[in-house]
């Protein structure tokens, strides 16, 4: 499993830096929501950092999202789906390195969007740098549940395209233990309290994707 | 166990309520050759991709490379094919030499192999190509670079002569022989004749999801 | 003749306007009464403005305008909104850094969510998505039109950056410099210092315009190069041995 | 040229009922994203409804982007882009027959999430109904922006897909403008200062779609 | 004004940095079908392409239907010429009848052309299955049918016998017949011979980007 989990792993980071789509578009996409999210509540809110950890996760959904269609896409072609179900790689294989990939993906774009959150929404350095081990969990498991959800919207190509949208309660949970403990490393609350839910969360997506990936992957 | 590679027995193919296939009685025995004919939209697509695993069965019974297609994980079957679809494609974004890798690696097999299949298949000059800049036929040949780093014990290829040159052809009934000689089995749909090379085919004859006639 | 000429007294004399404005601006303007030695910076940061937005921004814009009509469309003008853009880039940059640094005592703040600095973070995010835009497309032509449409579109926030001080209100200065009747505002050794910087900044974008301009040129020499190369491999093969 | 974009309209919203993406997607997205925006926020601060325009608008933004993408990869198959492309249909009645159809579905979703703003943001009732007006035509000039920006991104097919987010500086006078309007109208104000805006970009969005669209499209 | 409906001299088409065409010159008189052959990789597809000003050309000069690819815009050329690509294909999520219509009413076309297009290709009975729906030939076919929609001078078709099935083919070489007869130009890139009944052929055979014979 892990053998096959590098190896989806290692092609999906391998187009992902072939089309450089991370660092010109989904960078800059984060940055320019995270700007406009600022400009959106209206100078007087943005300008306290209170709102910091809401909107830092609520792009990062946004980002997530956007990776995992491509991901999708990656795979998609109805063609280029039958030539590689006949390799007939392990399903909780193909699941833990396309989750491994995501989440490179959403670490390099969160540290990005990090500081552009200290610079532009005033966090303060020091909370933010005690929230960053809890941020990183947090958004590996927003990759292993996207991924999952992505799986459940089928194909990719045509009508299905945006039913991982519809599996945003999922990722609900994340958002808010997420949010919760960013805010409270910024006012020296109890980081731990929440980051735990973060990382039971990790685990339990991690551990659902490995068993049913292939269920979902089947048809 | 039944003496044949595959074997179907009155097999139904439904998609949301249309059936594809409308009850298919087949056998493949080891060794031989069988060519899929029939006009446009007979099946011969449903029927190899339910060969290989790719649709379920919606009734009837059948089983492929010991695997039974009602029962048991579809999966199983499709690392036992070996398939070259109608629009096979694979990453667009990575090289030709990339996507070999990828299949060798996720075979299993060595990475020696892959010099060698370049080379039959006449890709040796495009092998940094991205694939999505290769031609059609290209990317038929890069099918068949895929196909030969595999040793299946069944073969289905749909359609694999269109857009291929002569050249190509010609390659492809060799690789026929080759196979077939060495014991294994093709299904293979056309709507071409096969190249006089080969030996004896067994021809069947779909129309309207079933089988009108066989020879 | 006299191109050349010009073209070798562009670096020289840059580099002296330069020198000056930074000698007059430090040495011989005298201090504010309000800002006392910040004031300084009027020296540098509304040129580095100026040369971004209109000087290297217009640039780009106008020969992205002349690169989609049919009748001027060239490489050549092409390549000079790419280059253009590329410097705007730094000149725009430069402006967000000295505007920060003239914020951060001025306004206590390094950023604040002000029209006319959000307007021009903006415009710099438009410049960046312009040279990605670049890369990502690997078709010469399809390249230069797409960039050309993109420069256009992003040139719209120009106007948006000028008036935002009148349509918002906002933190940042309004039209100190130029009143909108154009009489000079301050004067003396200020004013001219003030002058001497803008043309002093004009000049280097034009001095490094033309350098990567050329530095575009030997590139697209070698290219041809290695396309000749790849034209006499394309038609020998099929010519099997 | 309103005959083809009559023709392309029609096509689009015909292959968008089909699909009822936006009914089983796009809307509970939208809904979802409200939610989430209102509790990442924190309750205290998403209770008032000073947030509401701020994050209306913000999620329709990110409404309009996936719903471009859609648009996009309806005519985005290469195989389809040579087809349509001989039809030689007039590029200028093509960008508006796209961007009608996506306006037509913007309204629908944004009446839909307008009212989730009331009840969930507690936007006040009145104030919402007198920004209605302004909000169509915001909606209408994000969806020209919208379909300008999907054709600059390309084909959509593969390395380029996310470009059109790259675009989103393009959508940032829009966005404060709306934002602007529909708060004035909250709290009584100048509504129609910004509406002018909003009026003036429409405007200037038609026209360069009209004018450049075919240029964009060539390839 | 040439007395060709085609003619190219020297045409280059290059694309991110590789020359697809490397330098062809040929004329396509009216009335008469030519015929492209030669290897995978050859630009058979690309020479179509350009022919209907769906790449632009990098070099050399060229002229179709009166329009000049160096100086004019493609757009007027798209839409005098018939296009069959290589994997044709339309809006997925449209029924056969909608695409059909669609089309027709994009040409200006009246609606009464539908029917019989469609009975000619013989995809009656599938008219109101959504396009992703159809087997490989029947896609082929509705590519076709969408071709009879119009009245083209100059009709290009890439591999249109490719997967079509005896029938389809049979109806392919009446159609070049009849379009010929009628006074319009076509241009065909093709594997396989064509069928015997069709008369004179122009056969231009490419080898790496370039013509090397023609008869
Ligand atoms: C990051 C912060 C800042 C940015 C992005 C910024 C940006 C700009 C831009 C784009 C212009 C040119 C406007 C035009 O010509 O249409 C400009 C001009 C100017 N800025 Fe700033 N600025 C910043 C901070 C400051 C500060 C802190 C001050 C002084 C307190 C200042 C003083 C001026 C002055 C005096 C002008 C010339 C105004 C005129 O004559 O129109 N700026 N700035
Ligand atoms: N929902 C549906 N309604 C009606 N017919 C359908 C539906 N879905 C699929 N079909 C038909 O099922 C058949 C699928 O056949 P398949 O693709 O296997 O044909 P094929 O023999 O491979 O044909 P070809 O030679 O054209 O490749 C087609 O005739 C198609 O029109
Ligand atoms: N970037 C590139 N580098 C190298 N070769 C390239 C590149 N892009 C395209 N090619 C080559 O250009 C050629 C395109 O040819 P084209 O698709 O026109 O061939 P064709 O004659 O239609 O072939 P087929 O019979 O296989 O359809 C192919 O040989 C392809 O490998
Ligand atoms: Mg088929
Ligand atoms: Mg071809």
């Amino acid at each position: 499993m892990i053998r096959v989990a590098l190896l989806v792993a290692a092609k999906d980071l391998r187009v992902e830096l072939r089309s450089r789509v991370l660092l010109w578009q989904v960078v800059p996409f984060g940055a320019m929501a995270l700007l406009l999210s600022g400009l959106a509540l209206g100078p007087a809110r943005a300008g306290h950092s209170g709102a910091a950890p809401g909107l830092f996760f609520l792009v990062m959904l946004f980002v997530t999202l956007l990776t995992v269609a491509r991901s999708r896409a990656i795979d998609a072609r109805a063609g280029t789906r039958d030539s590689i179900a006949t390799l007939g790689l392990d399903p909780g294989g193909v699941f833990l390195g396309k989750t491994v990939a995501l989440t490179v993906e959403l670490w390099v774009t969160g540290a990005l969007l990090l500081a552009g959150t200290v610079v532009v929404l005033h966090a303060n350095l020091a909370g933010t740098l005690a929230a960053s081990g809890n941020v990183a969990v947090t958004l590996a498991a927003l990759a292993a549940a996207g991924v999952l959800h992505g799986a459940l919207s089928g194909p990719g190509d045509g009508s299905a395209t945006l039913l991982p949208l519809l599996s945003l309660p999922a990722f609900a949970p994340l958002l808010i233990a997420g949010e919760r403990a960013y805010s409270a490393a910024l006012g020296h609350g109890a980081l731990w309290a929440w980051g735990t839910i973060s990382l039971v969360a990790l685990v339990a997506y991690l551990a659902l994707g490995i068993l049913l990936y292939g269920v979902l992957d089947e048809s | 166990m039944s003496e044949f590679v595959a074997s179907l027995n009155d097999a139904l193919v439904v998609r949301s309520g249309f059936p594809l296939l409308s009850g298919v009685t087949l056998e493949v025995a080891p060794a031989t050759l069988t060519l899929l004919t029939g006009p446009n939209g007979a099946g011969k697509t449903t029927l190899l991709q339910l060969l290989g695993g790719l649709v379920g069965l919606s009734g009837g019974s059948g089983q492929v490379c010991g695997v039974d297609l009602a029962r048991d994980d579809r999966r199983a079957l499709r690392r036992r094919v070996g398939w070259l679809g109608h629009d096979s494609s694979f990453y667009d974004d990575l090289s030709v030499r990339e996507n070999l890798t990828f299949a060798a690696k996720a075979l299993g097999r060595p990475l020696e192999d892959l010099a060698p299949a370049l080379e039959r298949v006449g890709l040796r000059d495009r092998s940094e190509v991205l694939a999505r800049r290769l031609s059609a036929g290209q990317r038929r040949r890069l099918g068949l670079a895929w196909l030969l780093m595999r040793r299946p014990e069944l073969w289905l290829l749909d359609e694999p002569y269109a857009a291929l040159d002569e050249d190509g052809r010609r390659f492809l009934d060799g690789l026929f022989a080759d196979v077939v000689a060495a014991g294994a089995s093709i299904v293979v749909s056309a709507h071409d004749h096969l190249g006089a090379t080969l030996g004896a085919v067994n021809t069947v004859h779909l129309v309207g999801g079933r089988v009108e006639s066989r020879s | 003749m006299t191109k050349t000429l010009l073209a070798r007294l562009l670096g020289p004399l840059t580099l002296a306007l330069l020198a000056l404005t930074f000698g007059l601006g430090l040495w011989v303007t005298p201090p504010d009464q309000v800002q006392g030695n910040l004031v300084r910076l009027v020296y540098v940061h509304p040129a580095l403005a100026w040369v971004a937005l209109y000087v290297s921004f217009g640039t780009a814009t106008i020969a992205s305008v002349l690169y989609l009509w049919r009748r001027t469309r060239s490489a050549t003008l092409d390549r000079i909104g790419a280059c253009a853009m590329e410097v705007s880039v730094v000149f725009i940059a430069l402006t967000l850094i000295t505007g920060s640094l003239w914020g951060r005592p001025t306004w206590g703040v390094w950023w604040a969510w002000d029209a006319r600095l959000t307007s021009t973070a903006i415009l710099g995010v438009f410049a960046l998505a312009y040279l990605a835009l670049r890369r990502a497309l690997d078709d010469d032509e399809t390249r230069a039109r797409r960039s050309a449409v993109f420069a256009i579109i992003a040139a719209i926030n120009v106007p948006i950056i000028h008036f935002s001080v009148l349509w918002w209100k906002t933190l940042h200065q309004g039209a100190t410099v130029f009143t909108a009747n154009r009489t000079l505002l301050i004067h003396g050794s200020q004013a001219w210092t003030l002058l001497v910087s803008f043309v002093a900044f004009t000049l280097s974008f034009v001095w490094l315009l033309r350098a990567r301009y050329r530095l575009e040129v030997t590139r697209d020499q070698s290219r041809q190069r290695d396309f000749n190369e790849a034209l006499a491999q394309r038609r020998r093969e099929g010519a099997r041995p």
